[in-house]
């Protein structure tokens, strides 16, 4: 038969066409609007999951987000494969495949339930008082072992096929859970013409009415109220009702993160909906109306499966139409649980007894149980249970002592009372309040913009509830701007009200027993863990939370935390909230990383930025660097050429004939004004006040501490412009620290900076033949070596276009830098280039000017330098402004450290045999012969094949390095200690005669 | 003499259009960012045509001009006429600096019934027709990519982005337009 | 994320669109190159960090681009002033 | 002491675990100590157990403002390595290292230091060039550090992403082989029972309200919420709080205090071996011994001392995780939180004497402090006992920001080009 648990014409459920599923292969049909608890109970499945340490067997706590026991694996394909679901969460649909974990080789047969019978060795913190010995064992033998045996499911072992989405949104008011109070606190929001979100973590908002049956909210059943209610409000232009959408984290200024589960309940998603969706709320007032959760009981062996929470079995059965047993017991400590035992005896269910802990209990519950025939035992503890996968005899006796009692059950309801869930109250650094009446945590000082309403604020009773919450929704709309809907009582009522209940370790599980009691489930931790840890010294709830473990499971505590602090207070004596309760982090619920994520994945994971060249580059086979966002061409490879021949080959050709060079990457700067002279003079070391216009220099810019931040080719392009380049990775902070200065040290100069940096394209075209080849697309500018010498700037158009056309080299070469706006670069290029070819240049990349750079002792800012590193280090104290009185870093500079003897100086570097190319990073010693530790006396910052040198050369930053001009030094190398000579910066062309040659 | 240098759009070819969202490149614009003190204003004003906006996230438009306010002495100013904005302002005397942007930035035209939703993917500004209204102009960020935004309807969007980022804030865009309306 | 009210352009806005940048009113000495090694080291290095009110720069980087003082309570993280650059420190109380 | 061991887990099976004692006491503070420190976290615990055990000083209190270990021992990624580039940061993590490897045996605690590999990726040129300048560099200072091709990389750590296609492909990797993680929790515990049992006082929710100084400056104890205390030296070992204790003492300190977060995923079979860093990306990933995640997330913008951080730092961090390894894509993040560190303008800790006699401070370890754990405590130790630096720590002064010699670890790390 299947579903034989599913009670004809009971719940909510269509009994339409029934969905099929499987369970660790095995097929079920459930219904739509099951979940997959409510569906595997209906097929009489309880025993769905095995506990983290003993690998005890354990069934359905619970019927929503607060289970700690039933988590399952869901694998929709082979790269969809989801650990760690809920199975009270996850919504049934058809071809749901679903898998147990942490078990082997099954389910119900699991080695790894061994530990369970040595469980006294495997006690709180046994970990940290032995696998010491021997050394080296904890990790080949000790620590994997401990590893195999934990962890749940198993993690997906693809990349995941599926997409996540972000949504910015903004709000009034956003509403937290849409159970009464919630929807009652929209409603009354939403009527004032606020911008109203309404959120709920169930497919069907409703909250407790999904399993308050006997409720009744303005003359109807509660449940009718919801959905009527829930209609009304999605009709509404200013109202955003979302569903299967969970409030995780509650973040500075009213920041609310949502998180919507879109696709996991669907059999065949639409491909473009992403699987979930990140909300990240930014609301003027926020209404918590979070409920509360229901607590079990601690006793002994209360983990069996069939062991479940009062409520959960009330939803099972008025909401899903499920019975989750045909012989029923309820273990309770306080009245709401009896509401499940008459709903259950009204539908026929057998209910074996109740159980209630208190001596007397006094409430028409009981009055109701009774009437109807059922066995109430007051002042009962059940003292422990038996069946190995699902409960099958409970044992009672009376508190005070007497014969014992058995009962033959299949499910046992226990409930000792009910949590508010103030999680984002806390979340949002709100101070919790202890009521000692109560026995509960309730939200007390707020720190932010929020209200709690319903029954995380400790209102219980229904009517008080929604009337609370309307109250509360007119209110904050009004403090959100809005007016103040009319005031209005709800009539409300449900059944059986919510009792205080008991928190700690049931009659019966006193210190000193052996029993195990779980209080936190999924972490197997007992009653008696918690009394050791407290043995053991710890005081602080937080030490006994991290000794045990409790509370840190995937539920994070919702049912076990305030079990553990009541037994933890009763240990140390104290008041609980002396013994202080644990932070509640963020996430409520474990949230997909995939959600968090959003779009920045892959493709939009970042910007890559190319440049207007780049599928050119790409066409000719360039190969590409990364450097910072930006692809450059780091070189243009020919049929079997390697790197190493390549650029072997491009830097040739450059100083034989040209090349051409994407330089659009560098950061460009326009400072603009009348002051903008008397700005470079402090950002840069070096002078610009007599820098005439259409001429260039080299500049330098330091931080204020002296180090060497940035550095760039400047033209002066009229008295009041200068265009400024810096390096490709520095443009944005160069930017950012010109500002700083400019708007907050010098607000009085007249000057202002923007960024041109993608305004411009830049061509560098470099070699002997270089102006041969611009020269047929050059307008309006002379560009003989009389007209513009090297260091000028002038503007004039290139290939038609305007253009500022450079004439600088970072090769050694003559050199010109066209700069045409950024849409013309690729055709300006296409046309250098065929004129190239005709004088036999080539293109080349980042690479090839590295080498060519390095032949002639230009730094990178970056590679030579590294934050550490003064211009006087790098061989730059030329490029200082003696006479000025002020720049930058000019004090940093005269440091005692900065000035002192014996700092790294940039060099030459030529090994003794000039076929080795030495590691760039490697370690430069004086010494070859001493032993480890070695003195390092200083490192290599660039090194190459120079083909134009025909051997290798290196830059290197020495400890005195300029005063060891010839000297040999040794850079040892895993297998080998090369042998060096320190040498000029300058490796080819020395005088500089090729700049104008 | 070698012929003329032709101009490649970063966007060339890209659009999109779906459920309640469209997405096309702008045309070519002059655009300069145009920086002044208040003394200046009038003048500017006066050659380029319009009154520069000075309430912050405020802009002005007339024919193909229009200017943003982008920061207490910064305007955007976009000329989808292709007038010679530099030109214009070399012969205001006035104190300010312009520096031509035309090709840094380019543009994305996002529009239909879902554009708030399509922009608040990835911008985390408050779009709503109540705090950014049409005319209101803001730079801000679009994922991690600087943006202006500039309501031009109440269904349609302006975005500005530097050139290289184009593809990225394109991306971005075309992946939140695509996603299923809820 | 944060919000917070740029002075210049007078709304609340996202924390994206700023960038922190230190602590405030310390200001360059005007006659920095004649300091003292101890004077320097108070200026750039030394920092007072409070536990309370802190005083501080931010920069609307990817919004008017203007950088701005903020006086925050670096214990809840609560904004109790944003004010325009070269305006002066308010006397404010911290929150605690 | 009782000794902690497989027969004594065996006898106490028997009993029902009743008969373990309290790992360290809980006495009132004494009127006076010869050596007050300031901070009951890793360092802090440390630094008393190494007076008593190395210097003989055991009448010393350590004073928690709340409970062991609850600041950024407990808060960290637990990430222990020694790779640092600088001659001063090799030897002083180095010395951490070592301390680490025997550390279980010493404290005769199990801090479950597990030397599974920390594998920082390199993913551009610029990064290559880093990387194997600390390579070499580490060498030749006898820190092991090696180079991996990103094939090596990925059988070293399997669920890696090193396809050429990748936004940031992984171009290579230096791998520390004993670099590994331990137990945060149990580093504090084992340093409190056993400082507990060479008679140091451990005194938790006792904050300091004030330090007091003599006539001569000179240091005479402090004020706490549980009364004064005297004492001739304080040590202040407070992380993220120590510009507010240094205050107390009219000492300022070049610090700022910013919010760190971390998170971990819910717990899965084992499928991450080792550590693995990203510095461009901004990833730092292991999975615990229980089978979490663990992930470390960068600090905030501005400065706090709230405990608690941004989402779009985690959002941030999780982008950079879902790169490097896709398939975590599906994962859940179980858990988050945030600590405070201070940092350094070089990024590199304060191990020194101050110019006020009788204080000490430990503090500007930033993001990594707890690797160093056992060496600081250690060197510190001998810097309170002897009143003068261990050749080790002899470069971490507070004077380093006026003369310009910095240890700067990031400088030589961070710049791009």
């Amino acid at each position: 038969m299947t579903q034989p648990f599913r009670l004809p014409g009971v719940g909510r459920l269509d009994a339409g066409k029934p969905l099929a599923f499987t369970f660790d292969g095995k097929s079920y049909t459930g219904r739509e609007g099951d979940t997959l608890a409510s569906a595997l109970l209906a097929n009489g499945v309880h025993l769905v999951g095995r506990s983290f340490k003993y690998h005890r067997p354990r069934g359905f706590l619970s019927a929503g987000p607060e289970e700690p026991n039933a988590l399952v694996g869901i694998h929709r394909d082979a790269a969809r494969k989801t650990p760690n679901v809920r199975a009270t969460v996850q919504e049934l649909y058809d071809g749901l495949a679903a898998v147990s974990q942490n078990r082997w080789p099954s389910l119900a047969f699991d080695i790894g339930a061994i530990s369970d019978l040595n469980a006294p060795l495997f006690s709180a913190g046994f970990y940290y008082k032995t696998f010491k010995w021997p050394r080296a064992a904890w990790d080949r033998l000790y620590e994997p072992a401990i590893r195999r045996a934990a962890g749940l499911g198993n993690a997906p072992d693809k990349p995941d096929p599926d997409h996540y989405a972000n949504r910015f949104a903004h709000c009034d008011v956003l509403v937290i859970g849409a159970g009464p109070a919630g929807l009652a606190a929209a409603l009354a929001a939403c009527e004032t013409g606020a911008r109203v979100i309404l959120a709920d973590e169930q497919p069907v908002p409703g909250g407790r009415l999904r399993f308050e049956a006997d409720a009744r909210i303005e003359g109807k059943s509660g449940w009718d109220w919801a959905e009527e209610t829930v209609a009304r409000l999605a009709a509404r232009d200013n109202v955003r009702v979302l569903t299967r959408t969970t409030g995780f984290g509650y973040y500075a200024q009213n920041m609310i993160g949502l998180v919507e589960r879109v696709t996991d309940h669907l059999a065949n998603p639409d491909p473009n909906a992403p699987r979930e969706r990140l909300w990240q709320v930014r609301a003027k007032r926020v209404v918590l109306a979070t409920g509360a959760i229901e607590r079990h009981m601690v006793f002994p062996d209360n983990d069996r499966p069939g062991i479940m929470l009062a409520s959960s079995a009330r939803t099972y059965l008025n909401h899903f139409g499920v019975a989750v047993g045909n012989r029923i017991a309820v273990y309770a400590a306080e009245d709401s649980a009896y509401a499940a035992a008459i709903d259950l005896k009204k539908h026929g269910v057998g209910i074996a007894a109740i159980i209630d802990s208190r001596a007397a209990p006094e409430s028409p519950a009981v009055e109701e149980a009774r009437a109807l025939g059922i066995d109430v035992l007051a002042g009962h503890a059940v003292i422990g249970t038996d069946g190995r996968l699902r409960v099958r005899r409970v044992h009672v006796a009376p508190i005070s002592g007497g014969p014992h009692r058995e009962f033959q059950v299949d499910a046992l309801l226990t409930s000792s009372g009910w949590t508010p869930a103030v999680h984002l109250f806390s979340q949002s650094r709100g101070k919790l309040a202890f009521d000692e009446a109560t026995q509960r945590f309730l939200p007390g000082l707020y720190v932010q913009d929020a209200v709690s309403v319903g029954s995380c604020n400790g209102t219980f009773d229904l009517a008080s509830s929604v009337n609370e919450a309307f109250d509360a929704g007119a209110k904050v709309a009004k403090e959100a701007g809005f007016r103040k809907p009319r005031a209005r009582q709800m009539e409300a009522s449900s059944g059986t009200p919510w009792s205080i209940g008991m928190a700690g370790a049931s009659p019966g599980v006193e210190p000193g027993t052996s029993k195990m009691a779980f209080v936190d489930f999924q972490n197997d931790v007992t009653a008696k863990d918690i009394r050791q840890a407290v043995r053991e010294g710890m005081r602080s709830i937080e030490h006994v939370k991290r000794f045990t473990t409790t509370g840190m499971a995937t539920d994070q505590g919702k049912t076990s935390n305030l079990h553990g602090l009541a037994i933890a207070s009763q240990m140390l004596g104290k008041p609980i909230p002396e013994v202080g309760l644990t932070t509640f982090r963020p996430p409520y619920t474990p949230v997909t990383f995939g959600a968090l994520v959003g779009h920045s994945r892959g493709r939009l994971f970042e910007p890559t930025r190319r440049t207007p060249t780049h599928d050119w580059a790409k066409a000719q086979g360039a190969v590409f660097e990364d450097v910072g966002q930006w692809k450059r061409a780091r070189y243009f490879p020919q049929v079997g050429e390697d790197m190493h021949a390549a650029v072997a080959r491009e830097s040739r050709t450059v100083r034989e004939t040209a090349g051409i060079f994407d330089a659009s990457t560098l950061g460009k700067i326009e400072v603009v004004g009348p002051d903008a002279a008397r700005f470079m003079e402090l950002m840069y070391t070096n002078p610009w006040a007599k820098l005439g216009v259409g001429r260039c220099r080299y500049g330098i810019m330091l931080r204020e501490d002296g180090f060497i931040y940035d550095d760039g080719v400047v033209g002066r392009i009229a008295e009041d412009r200068f265009h400024v380049t810096t390096t490709t990775g520095g443009a944005p902070r160069v930017l950012h620290h010109m500002e700083d200065y400019l708007q907050t040290e010098f607000p009085d100069l007249k000057v202002w900076l923007t960024s041109t940096s993608e305004q411009w394209a830049v061509i560098a075209v470099q070699g002997p033949r270089s102006r041969e080849i611009i020269a047929p697309f050059v307008e309006g500018i002379d560009i003989s070596d009389e007209a513009m010498p090297h260091m000028s700037v002038r503007e004039g158009r290139v290939c038609g276009v305007p253009a500022r056309l450079f004439r600088i080299s970072f090769t050694g070469e003559r050199g010109f830098e066209i700069n045409v706006p950024a849409d013309y670069g690729l055709s300006v290029w296409k046309s250098i280039w065929a004129e190239g070819q005709k004088h036999g240049a080539c293109a080349y990349g980042t690479e090839t000017m590295h080498v060519l750079r390095a032949e002639k002792g230009f730094i990178i800012v970056g590679q030579e330098t590294d934050g550490t590193v003064t211009p006087d280090d790098a061989g730059l104290s030329w490029a200082i402004g003696r006479k000025k009185a002020d720049f930058v870093g000019i004090r940093g500079l005269r440091r005692p450290d900065l000035v002192a003897e014996g700092r790294k100086q940039l060099v030459g570097l030529k090994t003794v045999d000039p076929q080795i190319v030495l590691d760039e990073g490697a370690q430069i010693v004086a010494d070859p012969d001493q032993p480890v530790p070695m003195k390092m006396i200083g490192h290599v910052t660039s090194s190459y094949w120079s083909s134009n040198c025909g051997r290798s050369i290196a830059l290197a930053l020495i400890e005195n390095g300029r005063a060891r001009m010839g000297e040999r030094l040794y850079v040892p190398m895993p297998d080998e200690m090369v042998e060096a000579e320190v040498t000029s910066t300058i490796f080819f062309d020395e005088k500089g005669e090729r700049l104008h040659g | 003499m070698a012929e003329t240098a032709r101009r490649t759009f970063a966007l060339e070819g890209r659009s999109y259009d779906g459920d309640g969202i469209s997405l096309a490149p702008a045309g070519p614009a002059s655009r300069i960012s145009l920086r002044a003190p208040a003394e200046s204003l009038a003048a500017l004003s006066e050659a380029l045509g319009l009154d520069l906006p000075v309430r912050p996230k405020a802009s002005a438009r007339k024919n193909a001009r229009a200017a943003l306010w982008l920061g207490p002495d910064e305007w955007l100013v976009i000329d989808e006429g292709g007038a010679d904005l530099m030109a214009i302002c070399a012969r205001v005397a006035a104190l300010h600096s312009a520096v031509d942007i035309s090709h840094r930035n380019l543009a994305i035209l996002v529009s239909g019934r879902r554009v708030e939703d399509v922009l608040n993917a990835a911008c985390p500004q408050d779009l709503s027709v109540a705090r950014f209204p049409v005319g209101a102009a803001s730079r801000t960020v679009f994922g991690k990519a600087e943006i202006v935004l500039w309501r031009i309807g109440e269904d349609a969007f302006h975005v500005e982005c530097w050139r290289s980022f184009a593809d990225y804030v394109f991306g971005l865009l075309d992946a939140a337009g695509r996603e299923a309306v809820r | 994320m944060l919000l917070i009210h740029c002075p210049y352009c007078e709304e609340e806005r996202p924390e994206a669109e700023f960038r922190h940048a230190g602590e405030a009113h310390i200001a360059r000495p005007q006659n920095i190159a004649e300091i003292s090694d101890e004077e320097f080291e108070r200026y750039f290095f030394i920092r007072s960090n409070p536990k309370g009110l802190v005083f501080e720069r931010w920069r609307h980087i990817h919004g008017c681009a203007r950088f701005f003082n903020a006086a925050r309570d670096t214990v809840s993280d609560r904004f109790l002033k944003t004010y325009k650059a070269g305006e002066p420190k308010p006397a404010l109380d911290g929150e605690g | 002491m009782k000794k902690y061991s497989a027969f004594a887990i065996a006898r106490e099976a028997l009993r029902g675990n009743t008969g373990w004692p309290e790992q360290w006491s809980s006495p009132e503070p004494k009127k006076s100590y010869d050596v007050i420190i300031i901070g009951g976290g890793g360092h802090g615990l440390g630094t008393a157990y190494y007076l008593a055990r190395e210097h003989g000083i055991t009448n010393v209190a350590v004073l928690e403002k709340g409970w062991l270990g609850g600041g950024n021992t407990g808060r960290n990624t637990t990430i222990i390595r020694s790779n640092y580039l600088y001659d001063e940061s090799a030897a002083l993590y180095n010395h951490a290292i070592k301390l680490w490897a025997g550390l279980s045996q010493d404290l005769n605690y199990n801090v479950m230091y597990s030397a599974r590999g920390v594998m920082m990726l390199a993913h551009n040129v610029h990064d290559v060039q880093v990387f194997k300048r600390h390579i070499h560099a580490n060498r030749l200072n006898g820190v092991d550090n090696e180079w991996l091709t990103p094939e090596q990389a990925k059988r070293y750590c399997p669920p890696l992403e090193i396809s050429r296609d990748a936004r940031y492909p992984v171009v290579g990797a230096a791998l520390q082989r004993r670099g590994g993680t331990a137990r945060h929790d149990a580093v504090a515990w084992g340093y409190a029972r056993a400082a507990s049992d060479r008679g140091v006082d451990i005194i938790q929710n006792c904050e300091v309200t004030g330090i007091r100084r003599g006539p001569d400056g000179a240091i005479t104890g402090v004020e706490t919420t549980r009364g004064p205390i005297k004492a001739r030296k304080v040590g202040v070992v407070a992380a993220g709080h120590s510009s507010v204790l240094m205050q107390m003492a009219d000492v300022q300190v070049p610090l700022e205090s910013f919010p760190l977060q971390a998170l971990v995923s819910e717990p899965v079979k084992p499928v991450f071996p080792c550590v693995v860093m990203s510095n461009s990306v901004h990833a730092y990933i292991s999975q615990s011994d229980k089978g979490e995640l663990v992930i470390g997330a960068g600090t905030d913008q501005y400065t706090s001392y709230s405990q608690t951080g941004s989402l779009s730092i985690l959002q941030h961090t999780l982008e950079a995780i879902c790169e490097l390894f896709p398939m975590f894509t599906r994962m859940k993040m179980l858990r988050s939180w945030g600590g405070i560190v201070d940092v350094t303008p070089d990024r590199s800790p304060i191990l020194a004497k101050t110019p006020v006699k009788g204080l000490y401070v430990n503090c500007g370890w930033g993001t990594g402090g707890f690797k160093a754990t056992p060496g600081s405590a250690h060197v510190f130790a001998h810097t309170i006992a002897r009143d003068e630096p261990h050749p080790i720590n002899a470069s971490y002064t507070l004077e380093r920001f006026r003369t310009g010699r910095l240890i700067d670890e990031a400088a030589a790390a961070a710049v791009a080009h």
